[in-house]
């Protein structure tokens, strides 16, 4: 399909000859779906869909108790400090964004009276501005009117970097200002094709200016409704034990009319992911869990009891392998995996290449992940349009063994191959987790079988992810050959995603091993459609500049992407929820209800 | 004696049936998941269809090792300082008992943590990589458990340097060295040894909490208490899978217990009379 | 005796299983006990005496214990009546009083708490009636302010008065007949008659039966109205006590009697005598052998020991600061010379023990001065101490304790050669041999272990260790106080012997007076960490001068019936303790002598005569 | 007595500073970061992380961070959580009584399960009772809780359907069914934890016992006519006790360890469970006083340990 045709698809939306759901299934055949199909849509002047749960209750309330379990336990409740998606999840209860995504990737309002578009006038031809206009008659839960200064309180107060706020990102290069008191407007510094950042989802939500407004900067820890949150959300809080439990009640002035369904609600943490399964799906103490990281064969026994259901929804994240072409072994200006270094083997393609077919992707989704992740090729996967079209991965034994067998690597004596003296041997590092462990041993397996020898490393994940720059297990460190991770995608649109690929981000000594691009693998081609994708406003362009950084990585086997990741979750039989993988799980819990 | 020959049979199971039962630990067989006992793997399969039997012996070689190096570790530690102080007349005791009361309120796992990170490659250059390992986790357990052995060598030394032997040795000119060596320490060892069996099952049951906790050994080192912590997802469909080795650990510490019986019976000078 | 015996025992056999083999230990043992008679168990350790009184409360241990014979009380077989009876009569018809008072009383519980136990339930009573007779009782038994008493613990009292309150509560339901199992065994000599004196007065008050088990004749003389001997579990000899002591029968009582120490027997004797050897078919004594006179008058003493003091330090409080001291040895002198015997006598506490191992520093004295050959102990280093200690050694009192039990007695001999650096370990070996014959055991013995001894042999493997190095001194600590009478008297022959042979000069610590009067050539009395009354021995127990060798001599129970001494006044003083505060200075002491070398510390009262100052 | 108590406490002082000198050198040097989640995040920029790690102080030299830490204790500011931005003393007093009582009710259960059995075994040694008591307790400490407690889980929860695995502390329900409710919820936990004890102490009760069985007294006691139970009871089992409530005291920190292993199956709140969480979390500051609430338990039990040993020994004399 050309950008042409493309483009009168989406006229015949606009003028109503085509559905928009026909629209999507159009492009879902074109592998090119739903997220962006409505960002799409929505910069051509279309509105929004909405794929939420319809709510049947007629009445808000009478639903009795809300039980949620959350394995790991939230800890705070200030959303702009929420650390995990834990936190951000319990924040959400009680604080809304002024839109939410939903599992399909539309953006639907929540505090906003409707999405920005074109056609309404909230978006500009330049790119450069967004004006949101407020719901009226939305009161927080003590009482006091929610208004655009709240709005632009939140962003002043996320972007003070002495507030040190995990959103601060959103909001560094926009300037916000009110309009009147349920209109704003958002002026970005250059033309931003993605504009659904500021005050949208995780990092959206918008806190009351008469609670915090003394609390900005350094004072921010101080203020005592980080803990006693006051928000606009469908329940209103009662108590809070961080790291245990976590209970709300009915916001009986919700200003969606008859939501929500329950009068209370109660999110209980702690423990591990299995026996928070085991607690939905086969006790049925509680009503949802969440983020259930356990093998999909494990949930499927739970579910035969019949007292809860597995849900799954799509997300951005990608579980993929980085091969490291430079060397770790060598120190080179007081670091290792220096760009200044090659790796002895991994430099090699060729080498590159033969592990690739080493990875038994089909056998590590069905065996290990089963609905928690799609085995894939590309790094990027959701929305699907961002998703190449041409990487293919396969598994075989014996064309590695052939690719390495003419680029030269013999096999030793100990059956390990080598070249010039290099043995093919690498350390294969990653976190301490159940999957993750599996999924090492059957590459090992089949790296054996090839004649390459690895040695399995596993960290603890608080030091693996951690940002200490004294400490050399740290992933983006990469003192290793080869290592294994989930990389977040925190929109759908995997724009600053992929500034994993950009030369500039590299990590290093001299940016402590902050930067993004962990690989230290670089290409000017990539970098250069990078630049051009950021300031591209057509998204059909824009997506194919994408696409492209994607496929050179890809090409290169320096990353070596496994599975395309899925959210799952659990509830009761008779809980009717709707979990994003685009948001987070409670994003839209004002409309979840029991039949 | 039978508990001598069931911990017999155990040390030889895991030093000499990877020989008779020359199975890889980490073949994986997607066909054979979760296989209860069979012919082919008479100790059924994991949920990768690895064979359980070779997996056994294997992480029992590291279990049994880590049990009775921690033993050792805390025993020879607590003798030592144990002996230090019981011996010691004034200063040094409280001191030493000082130092012993406060090892007893140190956390065990930040601890780990640290020396995790502190030792590691340090130790992998040396020792590689389950060697390494192998050696934290060994003064670890066994630097956390010396205390009560401290303790217990310590009132031992107190009774029995009162005793008229060690007197009588003392008048006859001998050096405190030689009263220590030669008398004291052989006479206080046979209650130490008992609560070194003590010391071994709980070393084994401390590993197998430090992987629950995840940092015991890498996961893909099969240690007894790693495939309990594995299994027990699935205790419904594949019981066998924790059955192994909940029984061998079991055993172990029964055994051993039992010898520790046995030695405090042997060690008793009055039951010769 | 008279018609109706209390208690009649008839073919009584005790037997234990020991590693699944059943092992008799007392073979049917006969006799019975009148009413308001004591009848004593006298023999040897191992004779089986204890077991048989056990037996007859059927108090061994039930699984692995079987007994047979008859036990008649009052027309019952004890041994036939089910358990629950059983306890009825415990307590109630039979009491039983045990060796070790430190020991038979709980800790944990009040005096008057163990004492009332028995009355709640035996005689019903309420708490309240109880308590009030317990009081009575303790009164009976003369313990001082009985009424405040009744709630303190066990640990508050010493040994003696512990006894007290088990015959208190052994009385406390008025038996028919009390056992005494070795009572006395394990007290102060002047103890020792306090309580054999209150058995007495409470047998004629209350009418009942004792029946007494000792190893010491002396107390069998003193106490018994007719004796049963047992030796290797069974009764060899019954009758009268008078019978038994003018005319014994069976070879083992005669041979029994013969090696008792009795007090007064060696006037006339200018040297320590040995025992005489006894015929072991006929128990009949060879005549003892006279030893000539071993001191080196002339030469410089080995010992000489002056103004030696020790004191322990009690510390509590918050800082852990001294709060008084035990004036265990406060200015003692004394000199011994080579072949000399100098006998330290008093009773617990005097503090006879830490003088010994002062002299040796094996405990460090506080002051004073240790002389051996000349040779200032108290200067040395530590090393040249432990070089010097070879030529002191020591036996102690329990030979089993002193032995390393891992050790076998070869190595244990050979120790101190070793440890001195004396010999390879070939001539080690060939000495070892040659010490084992001298002390009369056989060399190719040095392989086994300790427990393979018996208590003698063990002692002469201990004096054999401590000759290895040849020394000049001994100290023999209450060397054979633990032993029974038969192997007393030969390890007291070998130790003279040995003198004789060696020209050593022992310090010989005990409070037997019967062996002191034997073995010694002077005699020094400690009381209260002091020496009260020193000088040769015919002088101490010719002419006594200081109350309390007075008091310790007469104490002393005579073995033989016909000279049984006249009721003393029932006395409860108890021992009194050496600990002072900390500010206290004891008092400038004054001696007199009273003969050639016999010198008497002078009281407050004393009269001023002849007055030595302490030199 | 009172000065005992006093001196007991005083030499408590420099033991917990002790403590804290090296718990907080082990934690400083200890790898890890409180903001781990932040890392896989593209929307989180590295400055914010540098920034907080500025912020909470990570970055100062561990003498600076003890100093400062040891001040601001002084004061009785427990500090700060990083992951919950709350005063760590509120974060720990919201768990205490949680973990006092699972602990407590556990270690009662043991002492309820291991004296009587204990007791009753020695007093038969080498018996039927006896064997099938010691095995019993061997079974008892072969198993580690984790695995006792899933076995729980799966047999009281999901067969039987019996009792509730997630301990809830905010249960609404009124009155008894309030205490009912409570109950249940602690009834695996405190099972786990206490059978696992019992069966240490069970051996500790038995041995004691055996050796107070064979001392004179208890003769004595016999020779007056008690009947078994009596002399059991009140002659053997009061003394039998003292050499345990040392071992017992001993076992504290295990008992903690062991709870901490247990309050994470059973999602009890308590201070083990803020300790695993906060541990796999990084934040330090909670870390530290957990361990150091742990520490001061430790000794708080070993001074109850000694006035238990007073109350139960009368010869031990207070002055």
């Amino acid at each position: 399909m050309t950008e042409h045709e493309l483009r009168d698809l989406i006229a015949e939306v606009a003028e109503g000859r085509l559905s928009r759901r026909g629209f999507v299934r159009r492009m879902l055949a074109l592998g090119l779906t739903a997220p962006m199909a409505g960002m799409m849509l929505a910069h051509s002047g279309v509105a929004f869909a909405d794929a939420t749960l319809p709510y049947k209750p007629t009445k808000a309330g009478g639903g009795g108790l809300l039980k949620v379990l959350l394995w790991q336990a939230p800890t705070l409740l200030n959303p702009h400090f929420a650390s995990g998606t834990k936190d951000q999840i319990a924040s959400r209860i009680f604080f809304e964004p002024l839109a939410g995504w939903d599992k399909e990737g539309n953006l639907i309002p929540q505090l906003a009276a409707e999405v920005p578009s074109r056609e309404n006038g909230g978006l500009s031809a330049d790119g450069r501005e967004v004006t949101w206009k407020l719901k009226r008659n939305v009161k927080w839960h003590d009482g006091k009117p929610f208004t655009a200064d709240d709005v632009v309180f939140t962003a002043e107060y996320a972007a003070d970097p002495a507030t040190a706020a995990f959103t601060t990102g959103a909001y560094t290069n926009i300037k916000v200002e009110k309009i009147d008191d349920h209109t704003v407007k958002i002026t970005f510094r250059e033309p931003t094709p993605f504009w659904a950042d500021p005050f949208v989802g995780v990092t959206g939500q918008i806190l009351p200016k008469h609670h915090f407004g003394e609390y900005k900067g350094a004072k921010s820890r101080e203020a005592p409704a980080n803990l006693k949150p006051v928000g606009t959300g469908p329940y209103k809080f009662v108590d809070f034990k961080p790291g245990d439990v976590l209970t709300g009640e009915r916001n009986p002035d919700y200003h969606v009319p008859n939501q929500p369904f329950f009068d209370r609600l109660e999110v209980k943490g702690g423990g591990d992911a299995v026996s928070a399964a085991r607690a939905v799906l086969q006790t049925g103490e509680y009503d949802y869990a969440w983020n259930l990281q356990v093998e999909d064969d494990v949930l499927k026994r739970m579910e035969t009891g019949g007292r809860g259901r597995v849900s799954t929804v799509v997300s951005g994240d990608i579980e993929f392998i980085i091969l490291n072409t430079t060397d770790p072994w060598t120190e080179v200006d007081g670091e290792r995996s220096s760009v200044k270094t090659k790796h002895p083997t991994l430099s090699d393609p060729k080498v590159r290449e033969a592990i690739n077919l080493l990875i038994d992707r089909d056998s590590i989704q069905k065996f290990i992940y089963g609905r928690g992740g799609t085995a894939t090729a590309s790094f990027v996967n959701q929305p699907p349009r961002f998703k190449s079209q041409k990487l293919k991965y396969e598994f075989s034994i014996e064309k590695a063994n052939k690719i390495l067998d003419d680029a030269g690597y013999k096999r030793g004596s100990d059956g390990i191959r080598e070249k010039d003296g290099k043995k093919l041997k690498y350390v294969f590092q990653t976190s301490i987790n159940a999957p993750r462990q599996k999924t090492q041993a059957i590459i090992k397996q089949a790296c054996q079988r090839a004649g390459i020898d690895l040695e399995l490393k596993s960290v603890t994940a608080s030091v693996f992810f951690s940002s200490d720059v004294a400490n050399p297990d740290t992933y983006t460190k990469l003192y290793c050959d080869m290592e294994m991770y989930t990389t977040t995608q925190p929109q759908p649109d995997p724009e600053r995603f992929l500034n994993q690929f950009v030369s500039w981000e590299i990590a290093n000594k001299e940016n402590k091993w902050l930067g993004r691009n962990v690989s230290r693998y670089s290409d000017p081609a990539a970098d250069e459609a990078y630049r051009a994708a950021q300031k591209e406003l057509d998204p059909v362009k824009r997506a194919a500049l994408l696409i492209k950084v994607n496929e050179i990585f890809c090409e290169a086997h320096v990353i070596l992407p496994l599975l395309s990741r899925t959210r799952v979750a659990a509830g009761a039989s008779n809980l009717m929820f709707d979990h994003s993988g685009w948001d987070v799980d409670t994003w839209n819990i004002a409309a979840w209800y029991r039949t | 004696m039978a508990s001598t020959g069931v911990l017999a049979i155990l040390v030889a199971g895991v030093l000499v049936g990877p020989l008779l039962w020359p199975v890889p630990i980490d073949e994986i067989d997607f066909s054979a998941r979760l296989a209860t006992p069979s012919a082919d793997h008479p100790f059924g399969t994991d949920d990768l269809g690895q064979d359980l039997l070779a997996r056994m012996m294997y992480g029992g070689r590291i279990s049994l090792a880590v049990g009775f190096a921690a033993m050792l570790v805390a025993t020879v530690v607590g003798t030592v300082i144990g002996a230090i102080a019981g011996m010691s007349r004034r200063y040094l005791d409280p001191v030493l008992m000082w130092v012993t009361d406060l090892f007893l309120s140190l956390p065990q796992l930040p601890l780990l943590l640290l020396v995790i990170y502190l030792f590691r490659d340090e130790l992998k250059a040396v020792f590689g990589v389950e060697g390494g390992v192998f050696i934290m986790i060994v003064v670890v357990i066994g630097g956390l458990r010396w205390m009560p052995v401290a303790r217990l060598v310590r009132a031992q030394f107190l009774s029995l340097r009162e005793k008229e032997f060690v007197e009588a040795v003392r008048a006859m000119g001998a050096s405190r060295w030689r009263l220590v060596v030669r008398h004291i320490l052989p006479n206080a060892i046979g209650p130490v040894i008992v609560a070194g069996t003590i010391e071994v099952s709980a070393a084994i049951i401390a590993e197998s909490t430090l992987s629950f906790l995840g940092l015991g050994f890498p996961p893909d080192i099969p240690t007894w208490g790693r495939l309990l912590f594995d299994a027990k997802d699935h205790l419904d469909v594949a019981p066998h899978w924790a059955l192994f080795p909940g029984a061998a650990i079991f055993l172990t510490v029964l055994s051993i217990n039992f010898i520790g019986d046995g030695l405090r019976d042997a060690f008793d000078p009055r039951r010769v009379m | 005796m008279t018609t109706h015996p209390v208690l009649s025992v008839d073919k009584l056999s005790t037997a234990f299983r020991v590693e699944r083999r059943w092992r008799e230990v007392v073979r049917s043992v006969s006799f019975t006990i009148g009413p308001k008679e004591t009848v004593a168990l006298v023999g040897e350790s191992g004779s089986g005496k204890s077991v048989t009184a056990l037996s007859l409360m059927r108090l061994t241990p039930r699984d692995s214990s079987r007994i047979t014979g008859s036990v008649i009380l009052g027309g019952r077989d004890l041994l036939q009546l089910p358990d629950a009876a059983m306890r009825q009569v415990r307590g109630d018809e039979i009491a039983m009083i045990f060796q070790e008072p430190m020991t038979s009383l709980n800790p944990v519980l009040t005096i008057g708490f163990q004492i009332a136990e028995a009355l709640i339930l035996h005689r019903g009573m309420s708490r309240a009636e109880a308590e009030a007779e317990t009081v009575r009782l303790l009164d009976k038994v003369r313990i001082p302010a009985a009424t405040s008493r009744i709630h303190d613990y066990p640990h508050r009292f010493s040994g003696g008065m512990r006894q007290r309150v088990m015959i208190a509560m052994a009385l406390a339901c008025r038996p028919k007949l009390l056992i005494a199992d070795e009572p006395t065994t394990a007290l102060d000599v002047t103890i020792q008659a306090q309580i054999l004196e209150l058995i007495k007065l409470l047998q004629e008050e209350e009418g009942m039966s004792v029946l007494f088990i000792t190893h010491d004749m002396g107390v069998v003389a003193e106490i018994a109205d007719r004796t049963v001997v047992m030796y290797g579990g069974e009764a060899v000899e019954t009758g009268t006590t008078a019978d038994i002591f003018a005319r014994p029968a069976h070879p083992y009582t005669r041979m029994l009697l013969s090696a008792v120490p009795r007090l007064g027997s060696m006037a006339g004797h200018p040297h320590p005598v040995p025992f005489p050897k006894i015929d072991r078919t006929t128990g009949l004594p060879a005549p003892p052998e006279e030893i000539p006179d071993t001191v080196a008058r002339a030469e410089r003493p080995v010992l000489e020991v002056q103004d030696l003091t020790t004191r322990f330090e009690i510390r509590g409080g918050l800082l852990g600061r001294a709060r008084g001291r035990v004036h265990a040895v406060e200015k003692v002198s004394f000199d011994l010379r080579q072949g000399e015997t100098l006998a330290l006598v008093g009773e617990s506490g005097c503090g006879k023990s830490t003088t010994g191992r002062s002299v040796m520093r094996l405990i460090e004295p506080l002051s004073g001065s240790v002389l051996l050959d000349g040779e200032d102990i108290m200067a040395l280093g530590e090393r040249e101490l432990r070089e010097r200690r070879r030529k002191m050694q020591m036996i102690f009192q329990d030979p089993f304790a002193s032995l390393d039990p891992r050790m076998t007695v070869g190595a244990a001999i050979a120790e101190p050669l070793v440890i001195n650096r004396l010999a390879s370990r070939a001539e080690a070996r060939e000495k070892t041999a040659e010490l084992l014959r001298r002390v009369g055991l056989s060399p190719d013995m040095a392989g086994r272990f300790p427990h393979e001894f018996s208590g003698g042999q063990r002692q002469r493997i201990c004096i054999a260790r401590a000759l290895a190095v040849r020394p000049r001194l001994i100290v023999a600590d209450e060397s054979v106080s633990a032993l029974d009478v038969s192997v007393k008297a030969q390890v007291v022959n070998l130790m003279l012997e040995l003198q004789a042979g060696m020209k050593l000069a022992y310090l010989f610590i005990s409070h037997d007076m019967a062996v002191v009067e034997r073995v010694s050539h002077r005699v020094a009395v400690m009381y209260l960490g002091e020496i009260v009354e020193i000088g040769p021995r015919a002088e101490i127990f010719g002419n006594p001068q200081h109350s309390y060798t007075r008091r310790l001599l007469e104490a002393v129970p005579v073995p033989d019936p016909a000279r049984r001494r006249e009721k003393h006044r029932l006395s409860n003083e108890e021992l009194k303790s050496p600990i002072r505060p900390l500010d206290y200075v004891p008092p400038e002491r004054l001696y007199r002598e009273v003969s050639p070398g016999h010198m008497v510390q002078v009281s407050d009262s004393a009269p001023p005569l002849p007055v030595v100052a302490a030199a | 007595m009172a000065t005992y108590l006093l001196r007991r406490f005083l030499i408590a002082i420099p033991s917990l500073l002790g403590i804290s000198l090296v718990l907080f050198t082990v934690l400083a040097l200890a790898p890890g970061d409180p903001f781990e989640e932040l890392a896989t995040n593209p929307n989180v920029p590295p400055e914010v992380r540098t920034a907080l790690r500025a912020k909470f102080g990570i970055d100062d030299p561990v003498m600076v961070r003890y100093l400062r830490w040891l001040a601001a204790m002084a004061q009785g500011d427990w500090g700060f959580s990083f992951a919950s931005r709350i005063d760590v003393d509120q974060l720990i007093l919201q768990r205490v009584p949680v973990t006092l009582f699972v602990i407590g009710s556990s270690q009662i259960l043991a002492l309820a399960i291991a004296l009587p059995i204990g007791i009753y075994a020695a007093m038969r040694p080498y018996s039927v009772f006896d064997q099938i008591a010691n095995t019993l307790a061997f079974v008892g400490f072969s198993l580690p809780t984790f695995f006792t407690g899933l076995l729980f889980i799966l047999l009281f929860s999901i067969q039987l359907d019996w009792l509730p695995f997630v301990y809830r502390s905010d249960i609404s329900a009124e009155g008894w069914r309030w205490y009912w409710e409570h109950l249940r919820q602690a009834i695996m936990p405190i099972m786990v934890l206490g059978f696992f004890q019992a069966a240490s102490y069970t051996r500790y009760v038995r041995s004691s016992v055996l050796d107070v069985a064979r001392l004179d007294y208890v003769t004595t006691a016999r020779a007056k006519g008690l009947d078994e139970r009596t002399v059991t009871l009140r002659h053997v089992s009061r003394n039998a006790l003292i050499p345990v409530v040392t071992l017992v005291a001993l076992q504290m920190p295990a008992v903690f360890g062991g709870a901490i292993v247990t309050e994470q199956i059973f999602r009890v709140p308590g201070i083990g469970s803020l300790l695993i969480s906060a541990m796999l979390a990084n934040d330090t500051p909670v870390i530290m006083a957990v361990t150091f609430v742990f520490a001061c338990l430790v000794v708080l039990f070993n001074l109850i340990a000694d006035l238990l040993y007073g109350w139960l020994d009368p010869r031990i004399s207070f002055g």
